[in-house]
């Protein structure tokens, strides 16, 4: 598989349209055939490299949970060449899908931990398929208290609005979603994600702490982080990139000497400080 | 290994049974330069050139190579892969630089871990005939990273120039089939080994150019951030000239090209374009000339390093002869060892 | 020395001293014989780097695009021209640039030098208003300076600077007798397929390192059309079709603008002479609409404009 | 190509561009007055010959086209004033461009037609396919 650029062809089961804005949609897809489904054994955080044909191929982090057997879940935001062509496609139609790639989030090492999510906007994708997978029944007992902090501009722009309501529901989840500013009929939590983690406090106590954001949150909830006590290793964050091969061959998405497609894109906060800042 | 001779003359009857079982790539002349074309007959190889304009490393990874093709159609998709390369091949003529890069890219491409099939199907039906320097250019600095212009890295066969006649030494097994099937030899005698070792000798001393890398790899460890990058991208443009021309340089894209039925292509592309990295957002990591720049260089000589032990040049020094704006590697090298880091 | 040198350069410290500008952009030698590089001067002791020959290759101009800083520019007929029309286009701010213009007659064409030497490589060299003198490792040579200039050069009718802050030596002799679209009209006579056979074979060789494109000074698009890509208009391998479709609208682009500087030309480093259509753009301006760019401030650039009387032959 | 090789189903496809104002209410005049002219052309309606980018164009023969037909408004009738003056000296340049590369002039064709010309409009492009009826198929510049 790896030697090839020939993706797996898979049909787009399901388009579910996440934001009001309506540029950010979830792509349920299943694999033409079943055996590729069995050879495509992903983890939390890994991202494929989806074929809209006629116009290319773009990365897409992996928004199921690898416990969901039926179906591989993609959110896309119409960006660029190939998401806006994925965003014209119909419920029905071949894709490609080549992968899994990347490191992914350390499981095993996060089990017996408390798990401290921190996810802004759109790059809430890996860490939502981070979160089924911890809530799965077969999995919570191995990790310990779950605290989700999730912001975004405002309530038509929070994706995963289902998810987000069933978690809401759960004891064995601490979830905090938040806006940037208010709006009437919001209840919920108002303020920058930065200052809700300094809000709630989540102890860094054997824990681990995920980020994903847009690049001026992570900016802001870098410094509250490691305020709270966590140790550059227990902070885990997932780096974006133009990647093209998947497989660090194409060139384009090293960081030093580290390449964000295979190295990557998970990288923890101590690893990321002794890196170039070129991302 | 065996050493044979064999006469200048015969060279042409040589690719033409050559090609009787190989495809054989041998530098031509032509519109004023020399680059490898595929020959099928002895007269058109030209083995009395300095180098190749353009390095050898085309020929296994293409400018422009189909990775597979596909039909849209109301009932889906359907890919069909590009058939594997099977043909044998003979590159004859490759200097000591180029066959040398062919060992590096192979690191890369060809690892266990992950092989790029594309490229190493090719690279391992292909057989490299290396031809010794003897009269190295001005701007060659192949001995200073490790090279020599009687290297025999990367090379199933090495030719050297004896004036009227090429001393052939097989390097590998591989090497040793190919002078073993053909009847064009003669033993060599020991005179003939001894020219090789002074043409060697005197060759090595006439890589005058020298580069000083020692210590670098090191050094632009502490210089990601360092102003020297402001001084040396300042006359770049940024075209593709000196990555194009590298026989090192790799780097890709992979595009789709719909006429017909759709293709899926890989290009080269290089880390002096401002599209390499930019991202569907707008946001780019690498947005100016400095950045640009300094990936080139540090991939050549720090990240490689990292990853591979060696720096990823062989000296060849294309890109000295051929920069638009005669902007100068060894220039840039001798700036970074005297820039003072904090 | 020559002369001309040493005025660049008491006219660069002369600026620079009198904070007229804070930059010269000129030319320094190269590490290579017959090559010189370009030159940021912006402390009076480096003026002494700064050379004038007929080497000086490069068109400036493209380094004075797009700086906040006021910069001097060492500049031939041809960069000169180039500057005017960045200027009329507003690409540089006039009150930003100070022309030193250098009368030149003709710059030396490596290729043609490559060519004569068949790969014998030059290790020294000197070059005087008549000739250039070769030395390699078993060869001297001299030749003819006129014979291996670019042909930009030869056919160039402005070697003097049409607009310049300051003007440095003799006036260079215009070139007379000289029919600047001989090249082109040798086309023009040929059948269409015959064109279509040179033309495709001279850019079936582009590489598409896109080095003509960046070396043109008025080549200034942050995102060119070929990298494109919403919609992405033509491809961007080395297909046929397109690098020739590349090569034509670059052509296209330069319409009364290209001023045959030449640079494209000497940066190709598959040696295809981008001129031959470029060229043609040029006589199609001056036939059709009278214009030849970067000789006047005043004057609009054809395209920008048009005429009720507009020849319009082959329209139906 | 050889028109002797060329099969005998072959006919030219062209593509058409004109502009709202005149030459696609001219197509229109004769389509009402049941005039005779070749289905070659295929239609893309422009608000102006002045939208006609010449990307247009050249992307028409890149794609295959074997003629491309732009029509707009007389000199002096462009509804937008002057549209169509600019646009000529931007086909008038490209047209002497891609003649020089080695492009067949008959496959580049531009016209003026008026709204009340479905005559004109018949008789061009009844000319424009029989020239390229004789070329054969569009070769070079294709994208294969």
């Amino acid at each position: 598989m790896s030697d090839s650029y020939i993706p797996s062809l898979a049909i787009i089961r399901k388009i579910t349209i996440e934001n009001e804005a309506k540029d950010i949609k979830t792509f349920d897809m299943v694999f033409r055939h079943t055996e590729a489904m069995k050879d495509f054994k992903y983890t939390c955080g890994q991202f494929a490299q989806i074929s809209a044909f006629g116009a290319g191929e773009c990365p897409i982090g992996i928004a199921s949970s690898p416990m969901n057997e039926d179906c591989i879940q993609f959110t896309v935001k119409k960006v660029g060449v190939v998401t806006a062509a994925l965003h014209n496609l119909e419920e029905g139609t071949t894709v490609g899908i080549r992968g899994p790639f990347g490191n992914g989030f350390p499981l095993e090492r996060m089990e017996g931990h408390n798990i401290v999510i921190v996810g802004g906007g759109f790059a809430f994708t890996t860490l939502r398929s981070l979160i089924k997978f911890i809530l799965h029944k077969a999995n919570r007992d191995r990790y310990r208290d779950l605290t989700v902090i999730y912001g975004a501009r405002d309530p038509g722009e929070l994706i995963y609005k289902h998810d987000l309501e069933v978690w809401g529901k759960r004891d064995d989840v601490n979830l905090n979603v938040t806006i940037d500013k208010a709006v009437s009929g919001w209840t919920g939590l108002v303020g920058f994600v930065p200052s809700v983690v300094k809000e709630v406090g989540p102890s860094s106590q054997n824990a681990v702490a995920l980020v994903c954001g847009p690049p001026v949150m992570i900016k802001f909830t870098m410094p509250v982080i490691e305020g709270l006590g966590f140790s550059p290793e227990n902070v885990l964050l997932s780096l974006e990139m133009r990647m093209k091969c998947g497989i660090g061959k194409c060139g384009r998405c090293n960081i030093g000497n580290k390449f964000v497609c295979k190295d990557g894109p998970i990288f923890t906060y101590k690893e990321l400080q002794t890196m170039p800042k070129e991302y | 290994m065996k050493r044979k001779v064999i006469k200048k003359s015969k060279i042409p009857v040589l690719i033409k049974d050559l090609t009787m079982e190989y495809e054989v790539f041998a530098p031509v002349k032509q519109r004023g330069f020399v680059s490898f074309e595929r020959v099928s007959s002895g007269n058109e190889a030209c083995l009395e050139f300095q180098n190749t304009k353009k390095p050898p490393k085309e020929i296994f990874l293409p400018q422009t190579e189909i990775l597979f093709s596909y039909k849209v159609s109301k009932n889906g998709v359907e890919t069909t892969e590009s058939p594997a390369v099977e043909r044998k091949m003979v590159l004859l003529g490759v200097r000591p630089c180029d066959a040398r890069s062919f060992v590096m890219v192979d690191k890369f491409f060809s690892s266990e871990e992950t092989r790029d099939k594309y490229y190493s199907q090719k690279k391992e039906n292909a057989t490299i005939v290396g031809l010794a320097c003897n009269h190295p250019l001005s701007t060659c600095f192949c001995t200073s990273v490790g090279g020599s212009p009687f290297g025999k890295d990367g090379m199933d066969l090495l030719l050297s120039d004896l004036g009227d006649k090429y001393l052939i030494e097989a390097l590998t097994e591989k090497g040793e089939n190919l002078i073993e099937k053909l009847p064009l030899f003669e033993d060599a005698q020991t005179e003939d080994n001894d020219k090789a070792t002074e043409l060697s000798k005197n060759a090595q001393k006439a890589v005058r150019s020298r580069v000083s890398v020692e210590g670098l790899s090191k050094k632009l460890d502490m210089m990601f951030e360092d102003p020297v990058w402001d001084q040396i991208r300042k006359k770049c443009v940024n075209c593709g000239v000196c990555t194009y021309l590298c026989p090192t340089c790799c780097c890709f894209d992979i595009l789709d090209e719909v006429t017909d039925d759709g293709k899926r292509v890989r290009i080269w592309d290089s880390c002096q374009f401002p599209l390499f990295t930019a991202q569907g957002s707008g946001h780019n990591p690498r947005p100016s000339g400095r950045e640009m720049m300094r990936q080139r260089i540090m991939h050549k000589f720090n990240y490689y390093v990292d990853n591979f032990g060696e720096n990823f040049c062989v000296g060849c020094g294309r890109c000295v002869r051929e920069c638009p704006v005669s902007l100068d590697i060894r220039e840039i090298i001798e700036e970074i060892c005297s820039a003072e880091t904090k | 020395m020559n002369s001309v040198e040493n005025s660049i350069r008491d006219v660069a410290r002369k600026l620079l001293s009198e904070k007229k500008v804070d930059l010269i952009i000129g030319y320094e030698q190269g590490k290579v014989p017959l090559r010189t590089t370009p030159c940021f001067v912006n402390k009076i002791e480096d003026v002494e780097k700064l050379v004038w020959n007929a080497c000086c290759d490069a068109n400036l101009a493209k380094y004075s695009v797009g700086r906040k800083e006021k910069v001097g520019v060492v500049a031939k007929g041809c960069d000169a021209r180039s500057i005017t029309v960045c200027i009329i286009e507003k690409q540089i701010a006039k009150e930003k640039v100070f022309i030193i213009g250098v009368p030149c007659s003709g710059i030396i064409d490596r290729k043609k030098i490559d060519m004569k030497l068949e790969g014998r490589e030059i290790l020294e060299a000197t070059v005087d208003d008549e000739k250039i003198t070769l030395r390699g490792e078993d060869f001297k040579s001299v030749l003819p300076k006129k014979d291996f200039i670019c042909d930009s050069c030869s056919t160039c009718q402005h070697r003097n600077p049409p607009i310049y802050d300051v003007l440095l030596g003799e006036k260079a002799p215009e070139s007379t007798g000289v029919y600047e679209f001989s090249q082109v009209s040798g086309l023009e006579e040929k059948s269409t397929k015959e064109r279509w056979e040179h033309f495709s074979e001279e850019l079936g060789k582009c590489i598409r390192c896109y080095a003509c494109r960046n070396v043109c000074p008025l080549c200034y698009c942050k995102v060119c059309f070929v990298d494109q890509t919403l919609p992405a208009w033509f491809g961007k391998t080395n297909d046929l079709s397109d690098t020739m479709i590349y090569h034509l609208v670059r052509a296209y682009h330069l319409a009364g603008r290209c001023v045959d500087c030449g640079a494209c030309s000497r940066a190709c480093p598959m040696g295809i002479d981008l001129r031959e259509l470029l060229k043609k753009i040029e006589k199609t301006m001056k036939e059709r609409f009278n214009y030849e760019a970067g000789v006047s401030l005043e004057k609009n650039p054809p395209l920008g404009e048009f005429k009720m009387e507009d020849s319009q032959e082959f329209i139906k | 190509m050889d028109i002797k090789n060329v099969e005998k189903s072959w006919e030219p496809r062209i593509l058409a561009f004109l502009c709202n104002w005149c030459s696609y209410a001219g197509a229109d005049l004769a389509g009402i007055s049941r005039m005779q002219y070749p289905p070659n052309i295929r239609v893309v309606r422009v608000p102006c010959s002045g939208r006609v980018n010449p990307y247009f164009i050249i992307k028409a023969l890149q794609r295959g086209w074997d003629g491309v037909l732009v029509s707009g408004c007389h000199p002096g009738d462009c509804h937008y004033i002057s549209g169509n003056l600019v646009a000529r000296r931007r086909f008038a340049v490209l047209k002497d461009l891609l003649e020089y590369s080695g492009i067949e002039p008959e496959r580049l064709n531009f016209s003026w037609v008026s709204a009340a010309e479905g005559e004109k409009f018949a008789s061009v492009v009844k000319d424009v396919v029989e020239k390229v009826k004789i070329l054969g198929p569009a070769e070079r510049l294709v994208k294969r």
